[in-house]
């Protein structure tokens, strides 16, 4: 497996410049994406999240670098792989935890699960559990900003699998011909579920390799890099505002877990997973930020506090009742009501 | 009162919405600048303009994605299927994305969406351009489903389809596009959720959909002269709300019910009926609980066999005749 | 006889088919280096190779376009699609390709192929992934429909599902996958479209389906034991074809018809099922028929949610105790 | 509107030659598929058929460059605007004339219309009328060919609206993947229904501009050449049979009447339509077999038996009953049945 994926960039490299501000907020997201994410696998492990659940550990940059490039009315959709492009947004870590564990307290109520995460509130747009199904709703929202020239942008996140799937394409095409204000973001994490994705497609990048069948440009890059991934953000969101139409960007990344809970990852080759490990997000950030001068105070006590945030929102959500039974019955209507007759 | 058919009863549903609200927008295929493939959106281009009227590719799941996307971003969009047949290449958009959004994510995303399309037999189109397939949708959680017989009905439930905040799934039948009627003038809207009781009988009830409510009530004439059969016809005009009220109501009167479907026998809405029926009339029914639908095949496309596989005037009337005795 | 769980039994069915002819070939997402997501299918890859066990992209009508092009060129392939809720994605090769070209080619063209797929709550995988859709596929004309409850019918009916010169589409309990079962050694074929009378009884009968039948037959125990109600139970198992004669004959005996349906409601097999009741058993039945489903609503994910959802062996007692009075 | 496809064109010319007794072959299946869709259009006008029809006329050298180079037990998978495709494997005139006017000699036994075309004997595996699904169907003949190392190949047609639905990209993924012995044929008309196909698409050339995203190579050809388009299906058909995988062939044509009977094709611009009769497939070829030395006379008498058959199928067709009425409860399943229950 070739992780050198600088190698293959062949996009411009973005003249955005990052402030200091901006590197410490990258971290800081970086950070809780990664803390809550393995809390939640730790909860896993106490039997208090039920169902399946799909982390994002190793792919926190992409995550974050978008999330702090976004603007607050920007529209996030992903996939069921979405805990951290929710948190991204600044949705509440009590109301993520909460959900993956079925309490009240629980973004959804305990209604969606750990697959639909969604707060309107913050622009999370939704958690879509079907491959490819909010390719054309994320295309959707940018047809209404663009209709109501609000200068929104949409952002959709997949992976690399989702890109043979027909609603891909038919996305892709429709927001290319409208110039829709849509990025669209494959997570090239190597694998479908358990299947290498070079396996089952007939280019090498699955993303990339397609963008000229919709007339747009061709952009790997490193999504392992929160730097990188920010201003290829900002600069693609920026177009798309200015009314450039959509861009796709192939991020390419790892995860450190399985797919889901049930997977254990043995399928991946030997010394895969240490050689990412190796280009760990996270540390690389880390290291970035003290060769740019940061103390390692600085890093230390952001760490310290995400930790307490994660720990604060684990008993808040632990402390949360599980939901009442009277939310079946509400909501499937606007009225609040599941009524099918009178 | 204007005389106007049903297929230009669906431009004007849409035009009046289109006036008042400027959310309101529509996309399809060959939709804006050829009037739509039954003609049944000619001038709503010219009117509107193509921000608001918007051809597009052959794509539905991107179709249905997008009214999806932008209803829930403040837009109020209509989008057309052009053969409710092809429902089933964006099967997963209706039933679930769409369907399942608001419950799914407690209420925080509301849908108000219209999908239009073409339903049903009788134009010697063939097995993939035929059916009736209403009861797919009444079978999804979450969409409302409505089907009108009239011109009148078809503006009306249309104007409230596209005011209600909920998806609604339209059909449209293709057989009646041609078919005339009184409109109301002027501002016309209806509501969703309600039967009409089209004739009153005293010996048996008949509920019937869309086109089959126009069988039913040329059956009903013919059983009341040649037969001295006297029919009361339920319009039930939305399956989802289901009007159970008015429905169970007028089984109660006659203690007899009859269902005539379109769609292929096998879990279609006149066995939901039916079964309603059977729990909750089961004391006033007098005899067992018919149902007239299309057998459970494919439809054939000769003009011959496409017209004896579809409930006709004659087989509701020999059906209900036999049954009556 | 061994005793093999429900996955193991979709396996062990697949292996005797693949050995004994060598046109049947198996395809999907992750079935073979993983041996499927739900590992019902561990081993085949290794036994069979890759030529005949292919692991495909994510393209659910790419894999039932293949299935229905190889069925029509002589192979007899079975593929999966992972999950029920996925055949949205590829209803159309379902619903107007693989279910009407037999009838629109006037027989030309068979298509001896099967559909597997994992069915059904109780996993807490929310609304997407935890739909029981038998009546999505039992509304389409030309598609058989199956649905086992216990390990002896996964693998006798899914060999038998291979082996029928029609489509198949197989729906396996996903909260079934580990049950422990008795299974006949060596070659087992069971035959589609019959009925299993699990439990005779004489005041009602309750005809229940996949993990319904189980839920089922713990309220008939309760009903007998606690409230001296005794319960006929009836294993559907093909929805298509349907085992009338046996559902009917039972039904008649009791006088009394409970459907028991993990679906929701609307449109539901319990419907089908009882209007054939409400037309054909009407006098000898006793009283009104009723309907145990899941309410229409999509399916919560909370584990407190979901089994409060969907039919409970409690609420079955329940129902048919009140019902019973 | 820009009819010089000439131009447009990648390929490298195929090397392959055509002999004399090809060209009457392919002359003659012209004559006969154009003959027989203008019959079926007089017939309509007699309201002798009913429902919808689509005719190919104007795109007939397609139909006959592909169904000349065919082995017998190939495979043609095409679309409702497929008389043309059956009848050029040499299925019956009067099965296709029957069938659109729902006589018992149809192809179908009137059970499935114009838009169903089927003739399973002669390799004519059915026409969809559902767009893009017989793409991934094509793939799967392609593939159980494969299996059994049978080297039959599997032709699929389809027009350039089609290019923009989900299953075109998943069938073309899947196909190149597995290296399939597929050839997927875009008759390249310029309109979907009556939308032109470059309002609606992202490039120029809806299938070869999209190629490159399967990992094949970028072919245009000229359509309404029969010779270019022999020779085309012939090379990549070889190429295919040996184990080189699929095809993707994008071939400009353009069509003669409106998209289906009810369309008088009002949408096109002025002046387009006779452009492309001046192009017109029949006379161009015509033209060619004068210049190549074949004798007016040989054309005529070929032109005129042409003529008889269409009239001896109409004449047929026309005396054949209508279906019996037993025939609807035929044929669901393969015991013959309809029967769901016992
Ligand atoms: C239509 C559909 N098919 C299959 C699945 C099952 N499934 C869930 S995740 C997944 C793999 C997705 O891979 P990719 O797009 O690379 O995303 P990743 O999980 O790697 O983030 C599959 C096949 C699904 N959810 N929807
Ligand atoms: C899924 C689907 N959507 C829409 C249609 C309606 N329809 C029939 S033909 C057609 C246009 C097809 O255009 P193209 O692929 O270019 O083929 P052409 O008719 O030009 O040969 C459309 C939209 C359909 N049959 N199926
Ligand atoms: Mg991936
Ligand atoms: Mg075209």
């Amino acid at each position: 497996m070739d992780t050198n994926v600088k190698r293959k960039k062949t996009a411009a490299p973005p003249e955005i410049e990052i402030g200091q501000e901006t590197r410490m907020e990258l971290y800081r997201q970086q950070l809780e994406l990664r803390y809550c994410e393995k809390r939640a696998y730790d909860l896993f492990l106490q039997n208090l999240i039920k169902g399946t659940s799909h982390l994002s550990l190793g792919q926190e940059a992409i995550a974050a670098g978008f999330g702090v490039a976004m603007r607050p009315d920007d529209w996030t959709f992903c996939t069921y792989r979405g805990h951290a492009h929710t948190l991204a947004r600044g949705a509440s870590m009590t109301g993520v935890l909460g959900e993956l564990m079925g309490r009240e307290c629980g973004l959804l109520g305990g209604k969606g699960g750990s697959m639909h995460l969604t707060d309107v509130s913050k622009g999370a747009m939704g958690s879509y559990a079907i491959i490819g199904a909010h390719l054309p709703v994320a295309a959707g929202a940018a047809w209404s900003a663009q209709y109501r020239g609000s200068e929104q942008v949409a952002v959709c996140f997949f992976g690399d699998g989702t890109t043979n799937i027909g609603a891909f394409h038919e996305a892709l095409n429709m927001s290319a011909v409208w110039k829709l204000p849509v990025i669209f973001v494959c997570e090239n994490n190597l694998y479908m579920e358990y299947t290498p994705i070079k396996d089952v497609t007939a280019v090498e990048h699955p993303a990339a390799d397609r963008a000229s069948a919709y007339g747009l440009e061709r952009i790997v890059i490193d999504g392992n890099d929160a730097d990188e991934v920010y201003k290829t953000a900002a600069k693609y969101m920026d177009r798309a505002r200015k009314g450039g139409g959509p861009a796709l960007i192939e991020a390419m990344t790892y995860r450190h877990s399985g797919h889901s809970r049930a997977d254990p990852g043995k399928y991946r080759p030997e010394g895969e997973l240490e050689k990412w490990l190796e280009r760990d997000p996270i540390n690389m950030y880390r290291s970035r930020l003290l060769e740019l001068g940061f103390a390692e105070a600085t890093l230390k006590d952001m760490e310290a506090e995400a930790m307490r945030q994660v720990d604060e929102a684990t008993e808040a959500a632990k402390a949360s009742p599980v939901p009442s039974l009277a939310a079946i019955d509400k909501d499937v209507w606007a009225d609040g009501s599941t009524a099918w007759r009178n | 009162m204007a005389e106007l058919t049903y297929r230009d009863a669906v431009a004007a549903g849409i035009a009046q919405e289109m006036e008042r609200d400027e959310r309101v927008v529509f996309l399809g295929e060959d939709i804006g600048a050829a009037g739509g493939v039954f003609k049944a959106t000619v001038g709503l281009l010219e009117k509107f303009g193509p921000k608001r009227v918007r051809d597009t590719p052959i794509s539905e799941q991107a179709i249905l994605g997008a009214a999806m996307g932008a209803a829930m971003t403040g837009l109020r969009p209509i989008a057309e299927i052009m053969f409710s047949d092809f429902l089933a290449v964006c099967w997963d958009i209706v039933a679930n994305e769409i369907a399942k959004t608001r419950y799914m994510t407690n209420g925080q995303i509301s849908l108000p969406l219209v999908i239009r399309t073409a339903n049903g037999a009788g134009s010697r189109f063939g097995a993939q351009h035929s059916q009736a397939v209403e009861n797919w949708a009444m079978m999804i959680p979450g969409i409302k489903v409505v089907a009108p017989a009239f011109p009148a009905d078809v503006k009306g439930l249309l104007a409230a389809a596209i005011r209600d905040p909920d998806p609604v799934l339209f059909f449209e039948q293709k057989s009646l596009y041609s078919m005339k009627g009184e409109v109301p003038d002027g501002e016309h809207v209806d509501e969703l959720g309600k039967a009409r009781v089209l004739r009153h009988g005293s010996d048996c009830t008949i509920v019937a959909l869309a086109s089959m409510v126009h069988k039913s009530l040329d059956a009903a004439s013919i059983l009341e002269k040649e037969h001295g059969i006297s029919c009361t016809v339920v319009d039930v005009r939305s399956l989802v709300p289901l009007d159970t009220q008015t429905i169970l109501s007028e089984i109660g009167k006659t203690g007899r019910l009859f269902t005539v479907e379109e769609n292929p026998r096998l879990c279609g809405w006149g066995a939901e009926i039916a079964s309603i029926a059977a729990e909750e009339c089961f004391w006033t029914l007098d005899a067992p609980i018919i149902r007239i639908t299309t057998p459970h095949i494919p439809l054939p496309s000769a003009d011959k066999l496409e017209d004896a596989t579809i409930p006709s005037v004659e087989r509701i009337v020999r059906e209900i005749r036999e049954k009556m005795d």
